[in-house]
């Protein structure tokens, strides 16, 4: 297997990982961090999969859009955190409600 | 290999060996102030080391400038980091270790 | 502003400093200088209003120099073998030190200095006292503090207020 | 590949797995945001692996530095009383969701990613995707760096609207919440004087990333990027900018990059037809020019998104309290 596909592999599973704590955390600051790393992910498998150039350079569109997005990410990651620090002091919780029935 | 290549590369293991000794220090050591002599010292030591042994590859004498420099940073934010954590240690009332 | 004048040789320095910087960091590229010329200006304005220009005597920092070296080298080399020796000999203790330095700039580069010489940490400053933490107890820093503090008083052109 | 190199990328990419699982299991927040950011320089080795040099940078100062900050002060002010007490903030509750079903998202999951899985292995083992068309491109865009040339010439529409994304989520953190704008710590002179001796050296680094980002690893993120730590060091140590500098002349800087580039494409659009299609002659100039403005504009932003809140709000809430 090549350098590219091992990293893909890694990616997907980053993102499996983040997917899974995403569904099952109930704090917010733990979803977050969730999907910082769902992201990762993405960006993981975008950027091994530029790199099946052999010994050519990698493509070069997929890593611009990889830094955008990483920009992008840290900017949402920002806003949310501050979601989640008006959630704290309106409720006093920055948990999501558990079960809605009880 | 010319004698250069020796030389950079006994300088950049003896560094490697500081830098787990640094490693080791802070498994080994038994609190949070120990363990911070063996990070700064030990990691300042070894990175001044591997710096020293680039620069002896070094093609230009702009490498070797940002070599020093970042040798300056990792000290001055070490040293400067290092202080800080043990001071926060010292008011959060975290005890020292005694033999 | 009384010392308006004896401030600019000083700023001086620091505008080459940051230009060698600079061009180190370009490789020295002629064209780079387009960028270069506004970054060192405005480094060296933010540099003004955030450190006033002090004096320093680089003669005794030239002479500080082989002496950090030698003694950052033994402290590195000195915590190394105790985290490699098997029963680990480390005897830690917490000494208060009282700092003759200035406070400011000359107490700060002690601080930071201190925490890279053999077998001491700065843990706390506060109220010209310096609490540092030793790796070894029976080892007499306070005689390396007091040598320390003396070079660092040459450097930063001061005095040490005999308190 | 060889086994050496083999060894080493398998050991970072389970080091990686590893890391991301702790980060997002262990029970303590604090420990699972310095996970997070020992993740995020890991995902820096990686992207040098992949020979993405460009991505390592903005992932070490943004992804692992920024975010990473973001994440501890979001914590100091979820748990005020803790974090200053102790550096372990207390376990949160319910850590993991007892559910009944808790099977169900893992074996959903679990057959989601081995069909990812296969649809990663089943594509082709060699492709250029558009590697050609930018090397083709390349001596016309005015960056000899395929990078940078992807994203202030090729795409420079893409990041036009993510220079815009990131002045929108600053507005939206400004309108939730105001600056605590006198609230200073005292962490103390050591910190104090490393980040004012530090500000002029970042400023130099963020000057020497815009400038080297036209043929090498860099340009206005990473750029952007040491700019914004430098504001956060600042921030840190206490500082705070004077009032007088929180009206106009904030907005200005924080506009001036999306502004500068708008005005380019409206140039751009009258002149050539084609909105950021640059005559090849001027490129060079032009996109030093946006890259300039850009790198300001994304450092005060990254900076003020630390601060958290709008800084004019500041002495109005103290007024009704």
């Amino acid at each position: 297997m090549s350098t590219a596909f091992l990293y893909a592999l890694v990616g997907t599973g980053l993102f499996a990982l983040g997917l899974y704590a995403l569904i099952v955390h109930a704090h917010l600051l733990r979803k977050i961090l969730a999907l910082n790393i769902m992201g990762s992910g993405v960006f993981m498998v975008l950027v091994a999969l530029a790199k099946r150039t052999g010994d050519a350079p990698p493509d070069a569109v997929p890593h611009a859009m990889v830094i955008t997005g990483i920009v992008v990410a840290v900017s949402a990651t920002a806003l949310a955190l501050t979601l989640m620090l008006k959630l704290n002091a309106k409720s006093g919780h920055a948990e999501l409600p558990d079960d809605r029935r009880e | 290999m010319n004698p250069n290549d020796y030389l950079s590369a006994a300088l950049l293991i003896t560094g490697a060996v500081f830098f787990l000794a640094g490693t080791l220090g802070l498994l080994r050591f038994p609190d949070v102030y120990t363990r911070l002599h063996a990070l700064t010292k030990a990691d300042n030591v070894g990175l001044g080391l591997m710096v020293v042994g680039l620069a002896v590859q070094a093609e230009s004498w702009s490498v070797v400038g940002k070599l020093l420099l970042i040798w300056w940073l990792v000290l001055i934010a070490g040293a400067s980091v290092a202080h800080l954590i043990a001071s926060g240690a010292l008011q959060r009332g975290i005890r020292m270790w005694k033999p | 502003m009384d010392n308006s004048k004896t401030s600019w040789p000083s700023i001086l320095v620091r505008a080459s400093l940051f230009a060698l910087i600079w061009s180190v960091l370009s490789g020295g590229a002629t064209a780079s200088w387009w960028i270069g010329i506004p970054a060192v200006l405005l480094a060296v304005i933010v540099s003004v209003a955030l450190i006033p220009p002090t004096p320093l005597v680089w003669s005794e920092i030239l002479r500080f120099a082989p002496f950090f070296l030698q003694r950052s080298l033994l402290g590195g080399t000195d915590v190394a073998w105790r985290a490699f020796h098997p029963r680990r000999p480390i005897a830690p203790d917490l000494i208060e030190y009282p700092l003759q330095l200035q406070p400011g700039l000359p107490q700060v580069f002690m601080v930071n200095t201190v925490s890279l010489l053999p077998g001491t940490l700065s843990a706390v400053l506060e109220h010209n006292v310096l609490k540092v933490h030793v790796l070894d107890r029976q080892k007499n820093v306070v005689a390396e503090l007091k040598a320390l503090e003396q070079i660092v008083a040459r450097m930063f052109d001061t005095s040490l207020n005999i308190s | 590949m060889t086994l050496l190199t083999w060894i080493f990328d398998s050991l970072l990419g389970l080091s990686l797995l590893w890391l991301a699982w702790r980060a997002l299991a262990c029970p303590n927040l604090f420990k699972a945001i310095v996970l997070f950011v020992a993740f995020g320089l890991l995902m820096a080795l990686a992207w040098v692996r992949l020979a993405a040099p460009d991505v390592a940078l903005a992932e070490a100062a943004i992804g692992a530095g920024l975010t990473g900050a973001l994440l501890m002060a979001a914590l100091a002010k979820l748990h005020p009383t803790e974090a200053h007490n102790d550096f372990a903030v207390p376990p949160e509750k319910n850590v993991t969701k007892v559910w009944s079903w808790q099977w169900l998202p893992a074996i959903t999951i679990l057959l989601v990613t081995t069909g990812l899985g296969y649809v990663v292995l089943s594509l082709p083992p060699y492709a250029t995707g558009l590697s050609t068309e930018v090397a083709a491109n390349l001596e016309i865009s005015g960056a000899s760096n395929p990078v940078t040339a992807v994203l202030l010439n090729f795409r420079g529409y893409d990041t036009l609207l993510e220079i815009v994304v990131l002045l929108l989520a600053l507005l939206g953190v400004w309108s939730l919440n105001s600056a605590d704008l006198d609230h200073k710590a005292a962490p103390g002179i050591v910190l104090d004087t490393l980040a004012r001796l530090l500000t002029p050296i970042f400023i130099l680094v963020a000057a020497y990333l815009l400038w080297v980002g036209a043929h090498a690893p860099g340009g206005a993120f990473q750029a952007g990027a040491v700019l914004g730590a430098a504001g956060v060091l600042l921030l840190l140590a206490g500082w705070r900018p004077r009032t007088g500098l929180m009206a106009l002349p904030l907005r200005l800087v924080l506009v001036i990059g999306p502004a500068i580039f708008v005005i380019v494409a409206m140039l751009t659009l009258l002149i050539a037809g084609q909105m950021l299609e640059y005559p090849p002659t001027q490129a060079g100039a032009l996109i030093l020019i946006l890259e300039t403005a850009a790198t300001v504009s994304i450092g005060v932003t990254l900076a003020a998104l630390f601060l958290g809140g709008d800084p004019r709000k500041n002495n109005r809430n103290k007024n009704h309290t």
